[in-house]
């Protein structure tokens, strides 16, 4: 069934909590985002391209998978607009689109490495399972 | 000499001088129409309106019971509505649980200069009392004459 | 219970001898064993009458507005749920706290002796409280019941054993658990009924009133020199229910006089001759205080603002009473 | 028994075209009280109000209704005939028979009803006035300027150029405030301290103006016209009047570990000092915080040096109390802390500073005599980057929600004066908007850019890094959607602006409301802007929100003006519709003091006589002079003592049975 990206846009905010009309379009997220080089479309970008219900992109974009999820972009918005549960919301359309996990927890022990952060296993359950 | 007509609605308005009386004036001056049965009570603020009024309003036969004021912050004395918002909905609560109507009551913010509102909400609500019918359940019986 | 009486007879001897009391404020033994009622003890002559039992149930915060106008200091004994009676009063400056010595006691429930009758445990002519059970002496021989069947209604909605104020504290082991019972319950119940039934209840239960003011003269939130009932020029005076109106009148307006004061002692309901459930009143008051401006706890802060002199910007506006479903015209 | 009469206006045809006048004159003769009534083509008329006077005279009226326009119209009018026949003026009563009657209605019978019912409302209550005064107080013709800032000056100087007399009392040891820090002003770039100076000499040497420098308000009692206010001076250790303010002691002063709050702490000063060389009182205030005689009973070298002997280790805080018609709150501002700002690396770098520090480094009497060096290393900076909104508009809880407004002109005016003084210095400025609302701001932004070549970046700041004794500051550009990495020599932040914190305690002295965030809020955001709800208390500057020189000193004239008006009365005559309390019937519960949004009820104890037994007892009192008649108090009264007379309980009361009879 096709939904239409209006409908997306609003199951997007609904996932996530985020109210996209208090954001005053400062650029704080993006001028904090450790990540943004390697993204194409920025933290700020997808505040009001959500806000204007523009999805298909965003479900294209790469950034999905670039985000760190260190929540910056949370802990600087000076208006509690935190785009990275949004950015995570469109990350879960798409993961439920493709249906199966990614990464199951009997994985973890075999991928461990000293050097790898607590917070990268966090962050990759959280991109790669629904 | 009475009139003789149908059953009408007697609603009793207490309005704020500030904000709402003269926004009862301005529909007034606006010429815009509402039904006679609707009889206003000046108050300085909303502040003023003892719960006990309403409650001898309905005593005495009044079928539905509306205060107005000024919009919650513009208050003339700066907090009088805030007090009365929380009066009345306790009260109209308290009303509503031993079984009166809760459409009786109610309470709306009309500033002077909502001529047009204030005409909308009287004729809305003397609608909505008219559908509800005679106040049977909280008059006094020998205030008023049920003989329909 | 017995030896609980013991120690405050003891400690309140003591006080009277020290002269640091003028008069001890308790309950006398009535002489039928469930009728201890509040008394003024002003010698150790006197103490011996001084009891302290499971028919305590009499708020005695009140009587302190009286004592006030003594000279010395007034030796309350107050059982926890009492205190939140004491700390309103205080809060409407109705008692100097200097002038009192509060003497907090513990308290394993106040029981009914309704419930009693009830059993058919009729003719009694003493008891005696053992362990978790009552045991009455009556004209037809001794009847035993548990105290847990015995409890009043505002025992089983027991806000806890703790003392909201206190000088001293006498046998506060003693005190029960709160039990966990839902005091909104009833008010629940009431509020699903469509609205005529709920105004048929409340018509019953109203119509039974016969105007004894019972309710009014034990609450602790009703302290006014002179009752609005009372005043000629309060534009509601009256005696005496002349009609339905006045029935519901006389009760909403009670009711709305302690909004945001009524400490839901459930006094009013335990006091209440014809037996009219007015405690629902009261809480229907509090559980929309609690639900519209946050939970408040009348009595528990004397220093706290009661909701209805105090706002918030953000108040809910009083149509939410028909948007949650109130009544309508059937 | 009232003898009330009864005049229906025709209003021409307005009324009378819908309402048979007649039928109403004639319904109402039989009403209780009414000995006569009558009908009149203009009531408001000289005819009409004649009518009524003979009326009063021949019937002997003690009051009278008329069933005219809206008593917003003509209430006063009637109370004028009312006045003028001998009647108490608020013996009479309007039935709004014209706006909420016959313009509303079309059909005559209804109309006509309605009127009849309108009619005997305002007799039922008229019957139940009584005579009402308006109760009248002196007014001590002197006002008090709390903070002595440029609002303070501005409102000090024009209200003793009126010829009132006026107390600054400023808690620092010198009037100047904030405006005497500051380098250059926008838009025009004048020098602060060239327009400032003269006007605190002003103050200091006008017969009408005293200071109480290094004070505190301490206590206000008393309402408009009279209050009276207790003052703290606390004990500088210098006599004032002994002092010649020649300095020495500052300068031999072996302590100079105590941070200057005049340079923003960027220099140190001596324990006894003179917060600035144009500071006025020109005396030194000793810090017993810092001061090696204070803390270990030794040195004493100040006092040594004193040629005059002005040196006074045992002075002490002293209470002083006056009285006061009128009080001006201008207590000013400070820059937010930036605790909760972390990313901006303030508290950790050096040659990260705030506006406020950087007129300081621009300033010729400032720390480095005018030379803009970078505090770390003294060199000179290549790159500066200006932050704006840092703090503001931010509901994360960081910060503020509100706009601080005067950083985007500070900002440009900074970003200008650099480019001027070092041209071979690169500036950028990091903005979320610039907002320039002002005469001659926005040209003042765009020369700026336009003349003096400063960058301006939107986009915020991530973060601010030291790296190789320079500051990294990461940002986006949201024009050319980048994030891009600026090499600064120096940030500077432009932080959020908020109320003085003294303002709280002196709101809740004065019982002037606050909003959430301290600032005073006005008694009408649009009509009475430079008054606070409480009567008698005025607001001057960024006290009641944020503002800019120009501003603030137009609205220290404004408030300046209001005291004037206060001050110029012989008396002030109060609303006779006020509240009062039956002693009888209080139970002294303090709900209607709770509920006051003005303050105007007290508990007194009294002896009170309730039916022949006299005794003790705490009951509410109204202050006549500052009730506003609100009616807040009679509501939450549990045993109704408390009424407000011209609407009392039993007149509302009448009014709803005489419309439901």
């Amino acid at each position: 069934m096709q939904v239409s990206e209006r409908e997306m846009a609003k199951s997007i905010l609904r996932i996530s909590g985020v109210d996209t009309k208090k954001c005053m379009k400062c650029g704080k997220c993006s001028g904090a985002c450790p990540a943004f080089g390697s993204m194409d479309i920025h933290p700020h970008q997808f505040v009001s391209m959500v806000e204007e219900g523009n999805i298909g992109a965003l479900l294209e974009s790469k950034s999905l998978w670039n985000c760190l999820s260190c929540f910056a972009c949370v802990e600087r918005c000076p208006r509690n607009v935190e785009p990275a549960r949004l950015i995570e919301a469109v990350r879960l359309t798409v993961i439920r689109r493709q249906g199966a996990n990614h990464l199951k927890p009997e994985e973890i022990p075999g991928l461990l490495d000293a050097d790898l952060p607590q917070q990268a296993i966090a962050s990759a359950f959280r991109k790669y399972s629904k | 000499m009475p009139i003789e007509r149908e059953w009408e609605p007697l609603i009793v308005a207490f309005c704020c001088n500030w904000c709402s009386y003269a926004g009862a004036d301005l529909a007034g001056t606006s010429r815009l129409n509402y039904p006679a049965n609707v009889k206003i009570i000046r108050v300085p603020c909303s502040c003023r309106v003892n719960p006990l009024f309403i409650l001898r309003a309905f005593q005495r036969g009044a079928d539905g019971v509306i205060m107005a004021g000024c919009h919650p912050g513009d208050c003339h004395y700066t907090s009088g509505n805030y007090y009365a918002r929380r009066r009345m909905t306790l009260l109209f609560s308290m009303l509503d649980y031993m079984g009166i109507e809760s459409g009786r009551t109610r309470v709306e913010w009309i500033s002077a200069a909502e001529g047009g509102k204030f005409a909308a909400v009287m004729n809305e609500f003397a609608g909505a009392i008219h559908e509800l019918g005679e106040n049977r359940r909280l008059g006094d019986i020998r205030c008023k004459n049920y003989q329909k | 219970m017995q030896k609980l009486s013991e120690m405050m007879r003891a400690r309140a001897a003591e006080l009277l001898a020290q002269g640091a009391v003028g008069r001890v404020l308790g309950w006398r033994s009535g002489g039928l064993g469930y009728d201890p009622s509040p008394a003024f003890f002003h010698s150790a002559e006197q103490l011996p009458e001084l009891v302290y039992n499971g028919f305590c149930a009499a708020n005695l915060s009140k009587y302190l507005i009286k004592a006030g106008e003594n000279d010395g200091r007034t030796l309350v004994f107050l059982k926890p749920c009492d205190t939140y009676g004491l700390n309103q009063l205080l809060s409407e400056h109705r008692i100097d706290r200097d002038k009192t010595y509060l003497l907090g006691v513990g308290c394993g429930g106040m029981l009914d002796m309704e419930k009693a009758r009830g059993k058919g445990i009729k003719g009694v002519g003493s008891l005696e409280e053992a362990g978790g059970a009552v045991v009455f002496q009556t004209l037809y021989g001794e009847k035993s019941c548990p105290r847990s069947d015995l409890l009043l209604e505002k025992c089983i909605a027991c806000k806890g054993g703790e003392h909201m104020a206190y000088d001293e504290l006498l046998g506060a082991e003693e005190t029960a658990a709160n039990t966990g019972f839902d005091r909104f319950a009833g008010v629940n119940e009431l509020e699903d009924m469509p609205a005529g039934e709920r105004f048929d209840f409340w018509r019953g239960q109203l119509s039974k009133c016969i105007r004894c003011n019972a309710c009014r003269n034990v609450c602790p939130a009703c302290s006014c020199n002179q009752c609005v009932f009372d005043n000629a020029r309060s534009g509601v005076s009256a005696k005496a229910n002349a009609d339905s109106f006045e029935e519901n009148l006389f009760h909403i307006i009670r009711a709305y006089h302690v909004a945001g004061r009524c400490t839901d002692c459930g006094e009013c309901s335990r006091v209440c001759p014809q037996g009219i459930p007015l405690h629902l009143l009261n809480r229907k008051l509090i559980k929309d205080i609690n639900a519209f401006y946050g939970p408040y706890q009348a009595g528990a802060d004397p220093d706290s603002l009661p909701p209805l002199t105090d706002y918030t910007k953000e108040d809910v506006e009083p149509g939410v009473v028909t948007t949650r479903g109130g009544a309508t015209g059937c | 028994m009232q003898r009330i009469g009864v005049f229906v206006c025709w209003c021409g045809s307005n009324i009378a075209a819908t309402v048979d006048v007649a039928a109403v004159v004639e319904a109402v003769r039989g009403e209780p009280g009414v000995v006569c009534a009558a009908d009149y083509q203009y009531m408001c008329s000289e005819g009409g109000q004649s009518a009524i006077r003979k009326a009063i005279e021949e019937y002997g009226l003690s009051g009278f209704v008329v069933c005219s326009c809206s008593p917003r119209m003509h209430e006063a009018t009637f109370r004028k005939t009312a006045a003028k026949a001998g009647l108490n003026p608020y013996m009479v009563e309007i039935a709004n028979i014209r706006e909420q009657c016959s313009w509303i209605h079309k059909d005559r019978q209804y109309a006509t009803e309605k009127a009849i019912i309108l009619t005997r409302a305002a007799v039922a209550k008229l019957n139940l006035n009584t005579p009402l005064v308006a109760g009248e107080s002196d007014v001590i013709k002197r006002a008090l300027v709390i903070g002595g800032g440029i609002a303070g000056i501005q409102t000090a100087l024009d209200i003793a150029d009126a010829g009132y007399e006026v107390d600054i009392v400023e808690k620092s040891p010198t009037i100047g405030g904030k405006m005497a820090m500051l380098d250059k002003t926008f838009p025009t770039l004048d020098c602060a301290a060239c327009i400032l100076t003269p006007k605190m000499v002003d103050a200091a040497s006008h017969d009408n103006i005293k200071l109480y420098t290094y004070s505190e308000v301490d206590e206000v009692s008393g309402f408009v016209g009279n209050f009276t206010v207790k003052i703290k001076q606390k004990a500088r250790s210098v006599n004032k009047d002994l002092c010649t303010g020649c300095g020495v002691c500052a300068e031999k002063c072996p302590s100079k570990k105590a941070r200057s709050e005049f340079d923003q702490g960027l220099r140190n000063r001596g324990a006894i000092y003179i917060p600035f060389a144009q500071a006025i009182p020109n005396v030194p205030v000793i810090d017993r915080d810092a001061c090696i005689h204070f803390k270990t009973g030794k040195c004493g070298l100040c006092a040594k040096v004193c040629g005059a002997g002005a040196v006074d280790f045992g002075q002490r805080d002293e209470i002083v109390t006056r009285q006061y018609g009128a009080i001006v709150v201008a207590t000013g501002f400070r820059p937010i802390a930036l605790d909760r700002l972390g990313e901006y690396q303030y508290a950790q770098c050096a040659d990260v500073v705030t506006s406020l520090e950087f007129e300081r480094l621009c300033n010729a009497a400032g720390p480095t005599k005018g030379k803009l060096v970078r505090p770390s290393n003294h060199e000179h900076p290549k790159t500066i980057v200006f932050v704006q909104c840092v703090g503001s508009r931010d509901t994360s809880g960081c910060g503020k929600e509100y706009c601080s407004k005067i950083c985007c002109m500070y900002t440009a005016k900074h970003a200008m004066l650099v480019r001027e003084k070092y041209p071979d210095t690169q500036v950028y400025v990091l903005y979320i908007d610039v907002r320039t609302p002002g005469k001659n701001f926005d040209e003042f932004y765009r020369r700026a850019v336009e003349e003096y070549g400063v960058h301006y970046i939107k986009g915020m700041v991530g973060k601010v890094a030291e790296k190789n004794g320079r500051l990294s500051v990461q940002a986006s550009d949201l024009i050319a959607n980048t994030q891009m990495t600026l090499e600064a020599d120096m940030v500077v932040l432009a932080a959020a602006i908020e109320p003085d914190p003294t303002a709280r305690s002196i709101g809740t002295m004065l019982t002037a409301s606050m909003d959430t965030n301290d600032f005073f809020t006005e008694a009408h955001p649009k009509l009475r802007p430079v008054e606070s709800p409480t009567a008698g208390v005025f607001l001057s500057g960024v006290c009641q929100g944020p503002k800019d020189i120009p501003e603030t000193v137009a609205q220290a004239g404004a408030a300046a003006s209001k005291v004037i008006g206060l001050l110029s009365k012989e008396k002030l005559v109060g609303n006779a519709c006020v509240a009062g309390s039956g002693e009888t019937l209080c139970n002294g519960c303090s709900a209607c003091e709770n509920v006051c949004p003005y303050g105007a009820i007290e508990y007194v104890i009294r002896e009170v006589s309730d039916h022949g037994k006299r005794e003790l007892r705490r009951v509410a009192q109204v202050n006549e002079a500052i009730c506003q008649g609100c009616g807040a108090c009679t509501v939450a009264c549990p045993s109704g003592a408390m009424d407000l007379k011209g609407f009392t309980n039993l007149q509302i009361l009448a009014e709803v049975d005489a419309i439901c009879r």
